[in-house]
């Protein structure tokens, strides 16, 4: 037996191997390799179980991943009581018992390969080492607590279906293979980190989704060289093709419902173990401004709801901008009434409007992070504080006018009805921008900074597919559910496959 | 993403350390601007003495509610351009053009032709080309203004109300700049200004009891004040002011322009009470035929109006009355028609403009006629006829006066 | 998806060719037919419509048989290497004159209706080096950048119509009779002038679908006379046609004369604004299309490091063309609109025929 | 016209760096055309030799209106 001192360097050496380089171990299958390799976890679980005099079998699990219960009950105790066992004198017998049955499990694995054992040992399976054969049977023991299927928390839904993904990857699958039983909906699993390990899937329909787009994804997701994935970045950086953006490419959502009516849409989705959020790509600008809502209401309510929130975003996008362009550049825009109340009311105040433009809105963006971070017991203070004492004691010490307040308020609550938030985020960056740029020579600027802006979503592509589509680049197909979400929007769709044909 | 960020921060760094200041000279603060709302022009010897009112806050800025107030500067130039640069010698704040909503003129002005002033309002970029545009009889555009600031009220919502209720007596009209500018550029057609005048009331005991009208009665013994009655009209090739068109004749020439809107006739019932008839609806055809070379003209007038008012006590409501009320408006209606007419022989010019119609009707004649066309308009035979009809009488049938019979 | 890259489709090409002709056609179109046509001049666009068709006949059949060769190789295989530089040399130096007289024109444009005070170098050149950074990244974002502008546009002038319905004058449109047909004729050659379809085929190697060809350049020419017509009756139903006739800028004194519900008014600052959207995209189309000639003239094996390079001379060549705006619009009037004829109906009409004769088509 | 030259030299030092960093020396030579022209163009544009702009000489060459007024 190796004693923990005696593990040293040469196991520690070992272990970073593995991590580093992600290097196969060469060690032999007994139970002092897996010591060596789990000397400090105390939740390794070793137990030498006497079978009779003669023999002796090392049991290996991780208590927590593995199930306890169902270790005892079908692994330690038929070994150790039943006669089957008990009367066998060498290990060649046992491992013909074991083969033939006689531990009644359904996942039974035999090899002598330590790094299978460890990879799935890590993933709550038992370990039977047996000691002379040099080979171990894997059992499948996992069972871990996890959190039940609860109502979404982010994306509310009326009448859509209030099932949220949990952190489980198993249980999402089995999620979406309730909703979608087809046997064409294909639940592909990958590893990525090297440390952590974690199980990726990608799901699509075969049939609908494009081979192609599948096949880069697989390749992109193959390639990616990580320790972690514990955040859904890690892979949302890796798989994207546009990096220098605020803008989002992927799409995030809890629902299994949008997850799958994306899987028809021919797009490809992505699940990834321990994170609630599944990702869908690829993405285009409309997929930011529709919600799940949307396909369970009348359909002439949703096209001009849809509308409105077009509206909104460019409203949020350039209301502050154009309202700094007309008061300093282009007066005959204004008509003649407002102008001077907004006179009146920039008297006083010192700063330029532009100025005041961009401190009220880092100000309105401080209020959204401090009212996201705060303790939920005082969380209400924050928008009272923030928004009424200091808003209004601001107007009246004369640090902005009511004019610039009404505006940039306007332009932000327009901002908290774009549905994604990540793109919310981003046209608030432009917003900026554009109201930097139109302060410097007015419309002008602010008609540069939207050609910018333009030119900026016109050449990003997620895997190929452009950002603007289907407003550009897909020649009018595919539009009929960007704004106007139409009567049969539901009939079978066009897939990508079929798409890319005509494009040819 | 990266590029956008950097030309969007060399740019506004370059704005801040005032590198780009001196390039972009158009800037100018809402804070720092004078709202032009009403223009004056006249005429001081060789020189354009221009007046502008602009509303600006008040100087009792304390209280919450700011009155407007409006004030206003004169500065005299060779041309309006030079003279407006004169106001930057003692105003502190910059003037802008781009609300002017009213222009006034002084008649003395205009005798020397309009369309040299108008360039100034249609080349600026800032002015609107939806200023309306008056003529000031006698007096000049600054007392006119003066006049109405004085008493405490605001010259460009007189204006305002004025030009809104034009259509209550049609006695006037509204002319935006861009259209005075397209009748004086064609050289048949003779142009129509609306005609401001000031009115001297008479009595001296003031119906209302307005407190500032009040003292200001006290002051002047004799109150004025400023009506929209007419038109000023202009020569067509020159733009020189030619003469006035006041009172019913100005009505008589909106329902020859169709400019009519409402208005009131008053006609008498068989046994000479007033009756009271409000015009709701005019609608005039030009029609132009030749005879050979002459030209003949006729006007037709569709008319049709309410009985507003009766009162006398006969039962007008017969077949017979109604025809003589309609008689009599005809007749009146025709009268001031050719009053307008009259005027336009009397001076030659073609203020319907006729020309126009021609031009429409008869457009391979009028290619021959055009260039003698002020020849041949002095030689048209006009011919007015107006068929109206009273349609209405608002909620009671018989006059109020009417007793039973018996 | 992964054949179609780098190529845009004619339903793109199409909406390059809407937005360029509706830049100068807003400025152009309507003082030139007014001036000439009179009242009628609303008439000169269906007029320009049969020059149009036959172009799209003539450029249809090239494309059929040239498929994927662009309009360079075209004329080299009709005619022959030799002729074919020449002929393209005029045309680089044609279309290098053409841009700069239209970067000159943009920012006089805003120089003289809404930035009196500025300093033309700041426009000219802030547009130049965003077309110099936006070109690189190909005629694939550009299309798709224009499909939206052309979004913005199309709202832009339909909303300003509808506000100017109100103050369009009927008799300012007529009338009309047997005598306008000569100047309708003439009025129409400035519209003819403006069909900037051949110089897009400088980079026909790009188009994809071509086979829609037809049907798509159908939809825009009836697309582009229904908007130059919408221009022409707005302005001079508006303002009559001695007004317009003698203005540069005849649609922007029409639109200053909106004013919405009385209180709402100046909205020629957003249609200035608009313009700049059209102006960027005929200037970088036009620099493409150069550019693509350039490259094939030169043998170049990529254009990019040229960018700049001729970005300095287009900037002098502004300078050097014109004095002032008068100038410049006699020269626009006088020549440019006659040149255009010449280079963008005559040329390809007469290589078709070379090329039948020479029984290539 | 010293102005001009500094930016034609910038200009010109940068993309032949980057020609020679990405190994595209065969555009060279076309890209000297590039330069000499511009340098052709700034001199015209500083010194004007000719005493008119272009569109001037283009204009008389088709006789247009625009200069029958003197």
């Amino acid at each position: 037996m190796i004693t923990l001192s005696k593990v040293g360097d040469e196991m520690k050496k070992i272990r970073t191997d593995i991590i580093n380089l992600n290097k196969k171990v060469d060690l032999p299958m007994e139970v002092e390799s897996f010591k060596g390799l789990f000397a400090n976890s105390h939740d390794c679980v070793f137990t030498e179980v006497m079978i009779n005099k003669e023999l002796t079998v090392h049991l290996v699990f991780v208590d927590g991943l593995a199930n306890c219960t169902n270790v005892m009950d079908f692994i330690l105790k038929p070994l150790t009581t039943l006669e089957k066992f008990t009367n066998i004198k060498d290990e060649k017998k046992l491992i013909d018992v074991i083969k033939g049955g006689s531990l009644y499990y359904i996942s039974v694995k035999e090899t002598n390969d330590v790094n299978l054992a460890v990879e799935l040992l890590l993933m709550g399976t038992a370990v039977l080492i047996l000691k002379e054969a040099k080979i171990a049977f894997l059992f499948e023991t996992r069972g871990f607590e996890s959190r039940s299927i609860q109502v979404p928390t982010e994306e509310t839904s009326l009448k859509g279906s209030k099932d949220a993904f949990v952190e489980t990857l198993r249980t999402n699958t089995a999620m979406l293979r309730r909703k979608m039983r087809t046997p064409d909906l294909v639940i592909e699993e990958l590893i990525v980190g090297k440390v952590s390990k974690t199980k990726v899937s990608v799901s699509y329909i075969d049939g609908i989704a494009n081979d192609q787009l599948v096949k880069s994804l697989r390749e992109r997701l193959k390639k990616i060289e990580t320790d972690q994935v514990l955040f859904t970045t890690v892979i949302e950086e890796e798989i994207i093709d546009s990096q220098y953006t605020p803008f989002p490419q992927v799409e995030y959502t809890e629902k299994p419902d949008k997850f799958c009516s994306a899987l028809l849409e021919g797009r490809i989705g992505i699940i990834i173990d321990g994170i609630p959020f599944t990702m869908i790509i690829p993405t285009s600008i409309v997929n930011f401004f529709q919600t799940t809502d949307d396909y369970s209401h009348n359909y002439i309510v949703v096209s001009i709801i849809r509308g409105i929130r077009y509206l909104l975003a460019a409203v949020a996008l350039i209301v502050p901008a154009f309202y700094v362009a007309i008061t300093s550049f282009h007066l005959e825009m204004i008509p003649e009434g407002l102008a001077l109340s907004v006179i009146s009311t920039e008297k006083g105040v010192p700063f330029p409007i532009f100025i005041e433009c961009i401190l009220l809105s880092i100000a309105f963006q401080t209020l959204i992070e401090a009212g996201a971070r705060i303790w939920s017991s005082i969380g209400g203070m924050v928008s009272l504080v923030g928004a009424l004492i200091v808003g209004e004691a601001a107007i009246t010490a004369n640090f902005i006018s009511p004019g610039v307040v009404v505006v940039v308020a306007a332009a932000a609550i327009a901002n908290y009805t774009i549905p994604n938030k990540d793109f919310a985020f981003a046209i608030w960056i432009w917003e900026i921008i554009l109201i930097l740029l139109s302060s410097v020579i007015g419309l002008y600027g602010m008609v540069i900074g939207i050609i910018l802006l333009i030119h900026h979503w016109a050449q990003m592509e997620v895997m190929g597919e452009p950002y603007l589509a289907p407003f550009a680049a897909t020649d009018g197909r595919n539009s009929k559910d960007a704004i106007i979400r139409s009567l049969f929007v539901f009939k079978k769709k066009e897939s990508l496959d079929e798409q890319s044909k005509i494009n040819e | 993403m990266r590029r956008t960020l950097i030309i969007t921060l060399i740019l506004f760094t370059l704005y801040i350390s005032a590198g780009l200041e001196t390039m972009i000279g158009g800037r100018k603060s809402i804070t720092d601007a004078f709202y032009v709302t009403t223009v004056g022009l006249d005429k001081a010897k060789d020189k354009i003495k221009l007046t502008i009112v602009t509303q600006s806050l008040g100087p009792e800025e304390e209280t919450e509610y700011t009155k407007k107030q409006d004030k206003y500067f004169v500065t005299e130039g060779k041309t309006i351009f030079e003279a407006n640069r004169f106001f930057t010698t003692f105003m502190d704040n910059k003037i802008f053009w781009g609300h002017v909503d009213y222009i006034l003129i002084s008649e003395s002005l205009v005798k020397n032709g309009l369309d040299t002033y108008l360039d100034f309002f249609m080349r600026d970029h800032e002015t609107r080309l939806i200023a309306e545009l008056f003529i000031v009889k006698e007096y000049s555009a600054e007392e006119s203004i003066k006049l109405v600031i004085d008493s405490g009220e605001d010259i460009t919502n007189t204006l305002h109300v004025l030009k809104e209720d034009v259509g209550k007596l049609s006695v006037s009209g509204c002319v935006p700049v861009y259209e005075a500018f397209s009748t004086i550029t064609d050289e048949n057609c003779g142009s129509n200004v609306p005609l401001l005048q000031i009115i001297e009331d008479e009595k001296e005991e003031t119906d209302s009891t307005d407190a500032k009208e009040a003292s200001v009665a006290e002051d002047n013994p004799k109150s004025k004040r400023l009506v929209l009655d007419g038109y000023a009209l202009l020569d067509p090739e020159s733009s020189e002011l030619v003469g006035f068109l006041t009172g019913n004749d100005a009505r008589g020439f909106n329902f020859a322009i169709n400019k009519i809107k409402s208005g009131v006739i008053v006609v008498e019932d068989p046994e000479g009470e007033d009756v009271t008839l409000e015009i709701i609806k005019s609608k005039t055809k030009i029609i132009p035929k030749f005879n050979g070379d002459k030209l003949e003209v006729t006007f037709k007038t569709k008319l049709s109006t309410n009985i507003a008012e009766i009162d006398g006590s006969t039962n007008l409501f017969t077949d017979e009355n109604i025809e003589l009320l309609i008689k009599q408006q005809n007749e009146m209606v025709k009268k001031e028609v050719k009053n307008a007419i009259d005027f336009a022989l009397k001076h030659n010019i073609d203020i319907f403009p006729i020309s126009k119609v021609v031009e429409r009707k008869f457009p391979v004649k009028w290619d021959k006629i055009k260039d003698d066309w002020r020849k041949i308009f002095t030689e048209i035979t006009f011919n007015v006829e107006v068929d109206s009809q009273i349609d209405r009488t608002y909620s009671i049938k018989e006059p109020v006066l009417s007793r039973e019979d018996g | 998806m992964e054949k179609g890259k780098g190529k845009i489709s004619i339903r793109q090409v199409m909406f390059l060719f809407v937005v360029t002709v509706y830049t100068p056609s807003v400025r152009f179109v309507a003082g030139y037919s007014a001036g000439k046509a009179k009242q009628a001049a609303w008439l000169t666009p269906l007029v320009t419509l049969i020059p149009f068709l036959v172009l799209i006949y003539v450029l249809n059949a090239l494309l059929q048989k040239y498929k994927g060769l662009s309009f360079m190789d075209i004329i080299y295989d009709v005619t022959s290497r030799f002729w074919g530089k020449i002929i393209l040399l005029l045309y680089l130096v044609w279309l290098t004159v053409l841009l700069a007289l239209y970067v000159r024109f943009y920012a006089e444009r805003l120089v003289t209706s809404i930035y009196p005070n500025v300093n033309m170098n700041l426009f000219t050149i802030s547009m130049l080096l965003i077309v110099a950074i936006i070109i690189r990244a190909g005629i694939v974002a550009i299309a798709r950048m224009n499909e939206i502008i052309f979004l913005i546009e199309l709202f832009v002038i339909l909303s300003l119509f509808l506000l100017m319905i109100p103050t369009i004058k009927t008799d300012y449109l007529t009338p009309i009779s047997s005598m306008d047909i000569v100047p309708v004729m003439k009025g129409s050659i400035g519209n003819t002038g403006l069909i900037y379809i051949t110089y897009l085929f400088f980079f026909s190697d790009r188009f994809s679908r071509t086979k829609e060809f037809i049907r798509y350049s159908l939809y825009a020419g009836i697309f582009l006379w229904l908007v130059s017509t919408i221009i022409i009756i707005t302005s001079v139903g508006t303002l009559g046609h001695s007004i317009v006739g003698r203005s540069p800028l005849s649609f922007l004194i029409a639109v200053k004369n909106i004013s919405l519900l009385g209180v709402l008014s100046g909205f020629e600052s957003i249609l200035v604004a608009s313009w700049i959207l059209t102006d960027f995209i005929l200037i970088i189309v036009f620099t493409y299309s150069i550019m693509n000639i350039t490259k094939s003239l030169l043998n170049l094996r990529d254009f990019k490091p040229f960018i700049n390079i001729f970005f300095v001379i287009l900037y002098l060549l502004t300078w050097i063309l014109g004095v002032n705006v008068f100038e410049l619009q006699a020269f626009s009037a006088d020549f440019a609109i006659q040149m255009n004829l010449l280079m963008q109906v005559i040329v390809p009409i007469l290589i078709f025929f070379i090329a039948k004769i020479r029984k290539k088509v | 016209m010293l102005k001009y030259i500094m930016i034609i030299g910038a200009i010109s030092i940068y993309e032949i760096y980057m020609m020679v960093k990405k190994r595209q020396m065969k555009d060279f030579n076309a890209f000297l055309i590039f330069v000499l022209i511009a340098l052709l163009a700034s001199y015209i544009h500083v010194h004007d030799p000719f005493d008119a702009s272009l569109s001037e000489l283009l204009l008389k060459l088709v006789k247009s209106e625009y200069f029958k007024g003197g």
